[in-house]
Order: structure tokens, then C-alpha cells, then sequence
């Protein structure tokens, strides 16, 4: 196992990523000597671990360019996702959301929650490229529309949205805006307020930070009923004893991924390095828009093979990456985002997603290339579409 | 989530292949559905000499197929038609539950084999008829 | 500050725990090695995360006495309490509750979103001890009561509630009993099929894991609607990346917990022993029933004076403790607690809560005696209603 | 939550204490809300020559007392009058939003001992009538 360990090629950033080092040391304190519980201002304990509560809260804000009181930390990107919908959907008067076909199952089960409870949802198409045009937003507005949310940055495909400008439709008809950043954050420069949302997700496990730990931008003004109540922490809007670690993690997190944006270079040419290798695979292709996507994502299918079993080969040969694929899930249905894109079925059975971090090196884009040409090839040998694709061929 | 015998035959699957002229061939499952899986036949004397398979499919299904010709490999075309997909899970070591149906295609598709060869030497195959549906949507499970 | 760090007590660990070093050792390795997505069954790391998961949850149901999967992690215990009320309120026709009058504010709060919303709520007297009657439950069980939720021990006063007897009334009128065992857990020997609960609730922070995780157990068969959407994580009642490393941490530090409940016998001295020594205060008391109470528990009340300056004077000796009085939290109410005990509004100002952990020693009872005593003086000596009482004693 | 000036005053209160014989007792607020100031003042020729309190409260109740009776000393009797509890606060280096009602009770405590003052010697004392109500419950919040 420690063999395998060091072998390890860990592709699916999108997923979860590993915690960083000095993500770990920065939080540790808050576990082992500051451990106080930040409402306990009467005692140093406590105080010290308010203060610091409340430096990471305004570190967040100002990494996002919003004032520290719009920032409230949650769990995750689940729960920010589920209070800012339904939160909105039960502070207002009207029955009418609007999303896309490619948000994540945050958002699209809580909109199913909603529905079932009488609320109504259209959804957005992204057409062949899986972007949202903004045209077709302004067509959906309705009367009773209280809330448009559409994802910054697609975790599958990794198109990115155009937020401002549907933020902008947003505001011209005063409906609340929100985003689902969980994907974006850290990989994209995001200034809430030059993006005009209202809302905003995020979540640490997708930069360097611990799982259990996220956050809503709320702009001042914006009106949301409470998903959890109790002690009222969080300015009365989010109870629940603080996890002061926690939010030291993501500051710190944040902070790292908003230096390294600068440099972010090197990640968009390994993907592409990657992409330019795997694209000589003969019936293959990228899904998503190839331009308007986050450097860290490629997304590819390869025609005649069904995902899981790529990923399972590859897993063999120590490379962690997922596939959009019917059977990777206990769903049998393949990714509704690239159903989204009017890809044939057979064709997102056989996708591989490959998500990058940082710390991804050439030498291993050589060896993922290697690999997953030897594995769609093994699976294609055994496939009886190719070899009807290939019997075709010859009788041509 | 997979039993170490799934893995082992995901990994070395064995019987993997076509046969030609072969006496029976079967083909169930559909793209959309995420499986397809082919079996060929090669009888002499009601006897299975030789089986290989094709299978468009997730770990699970291509486990299954290489378990269910190694099961039905040497035996009796009587013997063969009484392949269950438990059988199949069984020899496996178990299936996680969504992949069950990945059993079930093993078995309809070697029965579509055995029909096929039925139909070829003019038996009787109307006990063969297999669901020709998708069977993620079918939604009976077997097992 | 070092110099203070090293000289600090803590006794308000009914606040929060230290997060205990063997807990983090066994979490770190989550953090940043098995870093994996459970969700990724497809690769070894993501398998690592997923086994480790639900080795945990094995882990915290056999020590809960109930199946792996009637265990589902939540973000805490304020989560947990929110989600067994409101999951069973959405879930269930009818719109009765019946509750205590201690509950934490976790419980009450989220009762109080609900009968904004129609229900109503019924509140169970405590009497002067701080424990329910069950005969009262009785009562107040009506055609249309949908669930009843009785905390197991109060944080403030250490009260144990007669649960078992609690929970047994509910079964004979097939009401849903869910209890808030975020105090009672680790410290009291529970059994949730012994208890005969439908549903109870727990927080790592309380027990020295960290803050942000929580769990609650649901009894096979028990209908609760969802309070988080999403990937369909927890067997689809709990959406959201599972907290990995903070499960691993929880069940850890409940394992540590339960082992050293053989030893408890030391705390309740430790308690015995200051609370001996602080009765000798004159015009002090304890408050809530002394029998049926945590070991780790001391709540007392001194005359004259007010909670906060206590504290605060404690505090300047390196003693972290906590009062349940008016200005300790930004709500400037006296604790509902010690109101519900019926004690008059002076003497709920003036309380002190001690509330210990295996780590302290007598040597710090013998000091917490000792500066206790000085500030209850202190206080004293600059409160008119101590003049007045000594002015009153003189003239007698 | 407190800045260091409440600290100082809290940790070592000026004029704690009572005055034999006072010229003027002011006492406001009551236990039911969790503070009582009580104001004695010593006044010669209109001059406050020494003040001293009693309080029952939390922290910032002590250190308003504190700071308010330190602003008044010395000073004549038409100068207290003006005391604010503004002014406390800002001397105080600010209080917490939840404790401004502490300044409140402390500017009251010595509208009540000048007025007790005012009343001994005959002086009209009706501009200096205060809220007797608990200061959490009356809400209108002063500052
Ligand atoms: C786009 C998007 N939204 C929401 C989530 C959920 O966030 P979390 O895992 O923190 O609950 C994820 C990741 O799982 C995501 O990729
Ligand atoms: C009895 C009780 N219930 C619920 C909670 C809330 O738990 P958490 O702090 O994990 O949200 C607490 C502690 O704050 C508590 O003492």
C-alpha cells in the first residue's frame, strides 16, 4: 500500500482535493490550544477564537471583495447551495426559479424538493457547448420569478458562465441572483460585487481545504429565512457552535488559491498538454466549450467504451480521475450535464474527466496519456460496438 | 465496492473475443442503456467446446461475462440453459445492488446465445425469450 | 500569553472540548493522506475515504447501540436538532409538539420557526429540580401531537431527564420521541434500543472532537422528510461531502468517551468536592436537582451579585467558566433555565456553571474555591443590594 | 468584547463605596434586569467634592459606574447635569451594541443623586426625571 501511495496520480480536484499542509498548521491551533467556543466572550479562550473567527471572516470577504458581514460559513457547498434556494423560495412571495440543465445536484434537488411542494423551475438550455445564454434568461423571466440560479463553473464539463451578464438581466427585473461557485472559487478571480450576484456558494474541499466547510455570500439587503436555528451564531442566520478550524482552513486556503491564480498558467498547459495527447486517441472528443472553461478541467469521450471501466483500469495504474459515466454512481443514468449537451448516450457513457491541481506535474500527463490510451484501447478490443465500427470500416 | 473476484475478472476477463461461423450468437442490452454484451457459441454434440464474449459495459458487466462463459464453458447446452444470473453473483462473490443487473444481462445473454443456436439446429427457443428491454428501465430485479 | 495559556483552567466544557490529541492523530490522516471523495468508489482513495466512513459509523452505532445505518453524520448538534424537529414536522400530518421548558436554544428556536409557521408547541414544567414529569407528558399529549422532544441533560444545569419513561408514554400513543443527547452523550452509558428513543441527537465538540461535526440516530422505520438536498450522500437523507476526517475524529473521541465512563467516579468527586467548598459561601445555592445530574456539572447561584463581573474576575485568573446570567450573551435575559426552576430574576443572574472534563485536577478545584470565593466578595462589596442586606441583617 | 478602558475600570472601579450623610442618593434600575446603580454624592457649594457607587450588574454596569462618577468629580453641579451617557461611552473607548444600556443607567444613576441633591435643598428637579422601567424591556434605545 505505501508503494502504491507514492505512485498515486490524483486527478479529480473536482471531486475533493488534499488538504494542504499549511492549510493543516494554520488550523491545528484552533483544535489544540484555542479551542474555546467563540460565544464564550467572557473568557481569553473564547475571545481568541471570536478574533480569529472573525480575521478569517473578513480575509474571506476580502478575497471575494464583499464586507465581512455578508459572509456566513455553512458545512459545505451542499447546505450553502439548499439555504440559499430554499431560504429565498421561502422568504418570498412567488413560485417561479430559474436554473440550467447542468447545475450539481445541490441545486437541482433542492429545486425537486421545491417542486414537490408546488414551486415551479425552468430550466435553461446550454446547447452544444454547455454555456447558458442570456437571451433565453430574459425569455424565462416570469411575473412570479423569485430567484435565477445558474453555476459559476460547471464541476463536470468545466464550462464557466457568463454570471455578469445574466446577474445584470437579474437585476433589471429586481429578481434575486444566485451562484454556485463551489467549482470556481479559487480558480477563477471572483469579485462578487463587480459580478453583480446576490448570492454566492462556495466550498473549502475543492481548494486545499477540510471537508465540512463552506460558505454564502448574502449581499447586505438580500432577504433569506433561516435553514438551521439554534444559538444564533453568525449575526442570528446560520446556529450552530462554530467550526472555528474550520474557517481558519478555508481563509487560508482561499488566500493560496487566490495567489496562485496569478500563475495559473501552468495548469491551463498541462490540460492542454494532456488534451493535445488524448485527442490522438481516433474516435474521441472534448465535451464543453473548449475555451470558455476552468484551466484545471478536461472532459473527454471516447466512443465505443463505457466509462467506469476506464477508471478502473486506470485506478490500477495508481491514477485517480472519474467519468460522467452511467454506472460511477449508484444511478445508472449517465451525467444529466452531458445529456445537456445533446451528446448521444453511448457517447457519455464513455467520458473521462480529468480535473488538475497545482500540484500535477508533465511527467504525469505523459503517464495518464500512456495509460489512458492503453486502457480504451483494452476496452475497445472487448467492445462489440467497435468491432461493429470496425467491420463497417472495412467493408467501406 | 467490488468483491476481489469481480475485480480479478474485470482485470484478466477471461474468453474475451469472437468466434467465427460460431453455431449460436447473442446479443442483448442496448447502448443507451450503458450494456451490451454478445456471446458466441461454438457446440459439437449439444456440448459447449468454446464461448467468448464482447461486452460495451461498466467493470461489473464485463465480470460478469467472463463468469458467466467460464461458467457455461465445457458444460451441456442443458446445463447451460439453467445458468441463473444468482449463479453468476454467486460465483462472484456478490455484486454491489445496482450492478445486479449486470448479472441478469449475463444470463439473458447467454439464453439469447442458446437461442439463437436452437433456432439454427430448429429446436424449440420459446423458453429462451429474454426481456429485450433496457434494464435499467425495465426496473424488475431479478435476484 | 504563553505564560497564561500554560496557567489556564478550563471548566466550561459543556461549552466546548479541547480536541484531544489521540483525536487528531486518528483525523489527520484523512486530511492528508486518504483525502479522497467517499463518493469515488471508482479508484483506492476514494474506496479508503468510503471504508474508513463507514467503519466510523459501525463504530458510533455499536457504542450508540443501534445499526450502522440508522446513524447519519451532520455538521453538529444544532443541524441534528433542526433536522429531527423539521424533518418531522414536514413529514407528518398533525401540528402538535410537545417539548421542555430547558431545552437548548437549537430546540427551541426551530420550534419557534414552526409555530410561526402553524404549530403549536406545548412546554413541560421542570419544577424546582429542572427535571420533567412524565405524567405531565401525559397530559399534555394530545389527537394532533406529532413529536415530542425532550432534551436527555441540560447544558446549563446537568438535570437528566427520566428518557426511558419519557420515550415509553410516546410509544404508547405512537408518537415520534427525539431527544437532544448532545450533553448526555459520552457522559452518561447510552443505549439508544434500551432508551427506547426514535431519534437522538450528538456533537462531536462536546466530547473532544472537533466543532462541525454532529450525528443523528434515526430508528429504522422513522419517517423524516430532508433538510439538505443534493448528491444523495448519507443513503440519500444527508446530501453534502461527507466530513471524513471530522467522522473519523467523532467516533474517536465517543470511543474514548465511553471507555472512561468505567471511571467517571472521578469527575463527580472532582464536582463534590469544589461544590463543598463553594456552598460555604454565604447566600449561595446549587441549582437543579442534585442527585439526578451530570458528574460534570456545577451550577450555583450567588445572591447580590451578577454572572458576568464572576466571570470576568475568574477570567482575569486564567479560570474559563460560564454564567447563565443576563449580560453573558448579547440577549440580555436571564437563562430560560434558571427562570424555569422558578427562581426569582436576582438570583438567575448571579449563577456561576462549572461544568469539568477528565483533564482537571483537585488542585484546580482548591484554586476555582479559592478565587471564587474572592470574587464573590469582590462583587459583593460593591453591590447595593449586599448593603442593603447587611444594613437589613444589622437592624434585625 | 470590551475595550481596555472598560477592562481597567472594571478590573480596579474609582469611588466604589458608599457616603455616610450623602447630599444626594441617586438609585436606578432594579435586580429584575440585572443592574441597580446607586450614586452617592458629597456637594459643597455646588460642587461635587466626592462621589462614590454601588453597583449590582455585569461588567460594563461597573465601568460605566466607574467612568461616570471619575467624569463628575470635581465638577459643579451644572456640569454633572450634563453628563451623557455619550460621553461615557466615548471615554469608555466604546461598549458593545447589547451594553449601551449600561451607560444609560450610570447617566441615570446621577440625574437621580443630583435630583436627590436638587429635592434636599429645594431646587426644581423635574428636568431631571428618569425612565424608572428595566432598561432591557423599556427598548428605546438611547444613543
Ligand atoms: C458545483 C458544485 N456545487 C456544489 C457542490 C457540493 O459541495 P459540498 O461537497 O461542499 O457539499 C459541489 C461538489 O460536490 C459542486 O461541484
Ligand atoms: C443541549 C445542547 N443541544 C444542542 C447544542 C448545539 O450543538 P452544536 O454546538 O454542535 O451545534 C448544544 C451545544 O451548543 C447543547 O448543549
Amino acid at each position: 500500500m505505501s508503494d502504491k501511495e507514492k505512485k498515486l496520480i490524483y486527478v479529480d480536484n473536482a471531486a475533493t482535493t488534499k488538504v494542504s499542509k499549511s492549510v493543516i498548521e494554520a488550523m491545528l491551533p484552533y483544535m489544540e490550544t484555542y479551542y474555546g467556543n467563540p460565544s464564550s466572550q467572557l473568557y481569553s479562550l473564547g475571545r481568541e477564537a471570536k478574533a480569529a473567527l472573525e480575521k478569517a471572516r473578513q480575509g474571506v470577504a476580502e478575497l471575494l471583495g464583499c464586507d465581512a458581514n455578508e459572509i456566513i460559513f455553512t458545512s459545505g457547498g451542499t447546505e450553502a447551495d439548499n439555504w440559499a434556494i430554499k431560504g429565498t423560495a421561502y422568504a418570498t412571495k412567488g413560485r417561479h426559479i430559474i436554473t440550467s440543465k447542468i447545475e450539481h445536484h445541490a441545486i437541482l434537488h433542492t429545486l425537486d424538493a421545491l417542486i414537490k411542494q408546488g414551486f415551479e423551475v425552468t430550466y435553461l438550455d446550454v446547447y452544444d457547448n454547455g454555456i447558458v445564454r442570456p437571451e433565453d434568461l430574459e425569455k424565462a423571466i416570469r411575473e412570479d420569478t423569485i430567484l435565477i440560479t445558474v453555476m459559476y463553473a460547471n464541476n463536470e464539463i468545466g464550462t464557466i458562465q457568463p454570471i455578469k451578464a445574466l446577474a445584470e438581466i437579474a437585476r433589471k427585473h429586481k429578481i434575486p441572483f444566485f451562484t454556485d461557485a463551489v467549482q470556481a472559487v479559487g480558480k477563477l478571480p471572483i469579485n462578487v460585487k463587480e459580478l453583480g450576484v446576490d448570492m454566492l456558494s462556495l466550498s473549502g474541499h475543492k481548494i486545499h481545504a477540510p471537508k465540512g466547510i463552506g460558505a454564502l455570500y448574502i449581499r447586505k439587503g438580500v432577504r433569506l429565512s433561516n435553514l438551521i436555528e439554534g444559538g444564533g451564531q453568525e449575526r442570528g442566520k446560520r446556529s450552530g457552535t462554530e467550526n472555528v478550524a474550520g474557517v481558519i482552513a478555508l481563509e487560508q486556503a482561499l488566500r493560496e488559491a487566490v495567489a496562485d491564480l496569478t500563475d495559473k498558467d501552468k495548469v491551463g498547459k498541462l490540460r492542454d498538454y494532456l488534451a493535445d495527447k488524448l485527442i490522438k486517441i481516433p474516435y474521441s472528443r472534448i465535451n464543453g466549450d473548449i475555451k470558455n472553461r476552468l484551466d484545471e478541467n478536461l472532459n473527454m469521450s471516447f466512443e465505443f467504451i463505457e466509462g467506469e471501466g476506464l477508471i478502473m483500469l486506470l485506478d490500477m495504474n495508481g491514477i485517480c480521475a472519474s467519468t460522467g459515466s452511467a454506472c460511477s454512481t449508484s444511478s445508472l443514468e449517465p451525467s444529466h450535464v452531458l445529456r445537456a449537451l445533446g451528446l448521444p448516450h453511448e457517447i457519455c457513457h464513455g467520458s473521462l474527466r480529468i480535473s488538475l491541481s497545482a500540484d500535477n506535474t508533465f511527467e504525469e500527463m505523459d503517464y495518464i496519456a500512456e495509460k489512458v490510451t492503453w486502457a480504451v484501447n483494452r476496452l475497445r478490443m472487448m467492445s462489440p460496438l467497435y468491432e461493429r465500427k470496425l467491420k463497417e470500416e472495412r467493408s467501406k | 465496492m467490488y468483491s476481489e473476484k469481480v475485480m480479478d475478472h474485470f482485470a484478466n476477463p477471461h474468453n474475451v473475443g469472437e468466434i467465427e461461423n460460431a453455431d449460436g450468437v447473442g446479443e442483448v442490452g442496448n447502448a443507451k442503456c450503458g450494456d451490451i454484451m454478445k456471446i458466441y457459441l461454438k457446440i459439437k454434440d449439444d456440448i459447449i467446446v468454446d464461448v467468448k464474449f464482447k461486452t460495451f459495459g461498466c467493470g461489473a458487466a464485463i465480470a460478469t461475462s467472463s463468469m458467466a462463459t467460464e461458467l457455461i464453458k465445457g458444460k451441456s447446452v442443458n446445463e447451460a440453459v439453467k445458468l441463473t444470473n444468482k449463479a453468476v453473483i454467486e460465483a462472484l462473490d456478490g455484486l454491489p445492488a445496482p450492478k445486479i443487473h449486470c448479472s441478469v444481462l449475463a444470463e439473458e445473454a447467454v439464453k439469447a446465445a442458446l437461442a439463437d443456436y436452437y433456432k439454427k439446429i430448429g429446436r424449440d427457443a420459446s423458453d429462451l425469450m429474454v426481456c429485450e428491454g433496457c434494464c435499467g428501465s425495465c426496473d424488475h430485479h431479478h435476484e
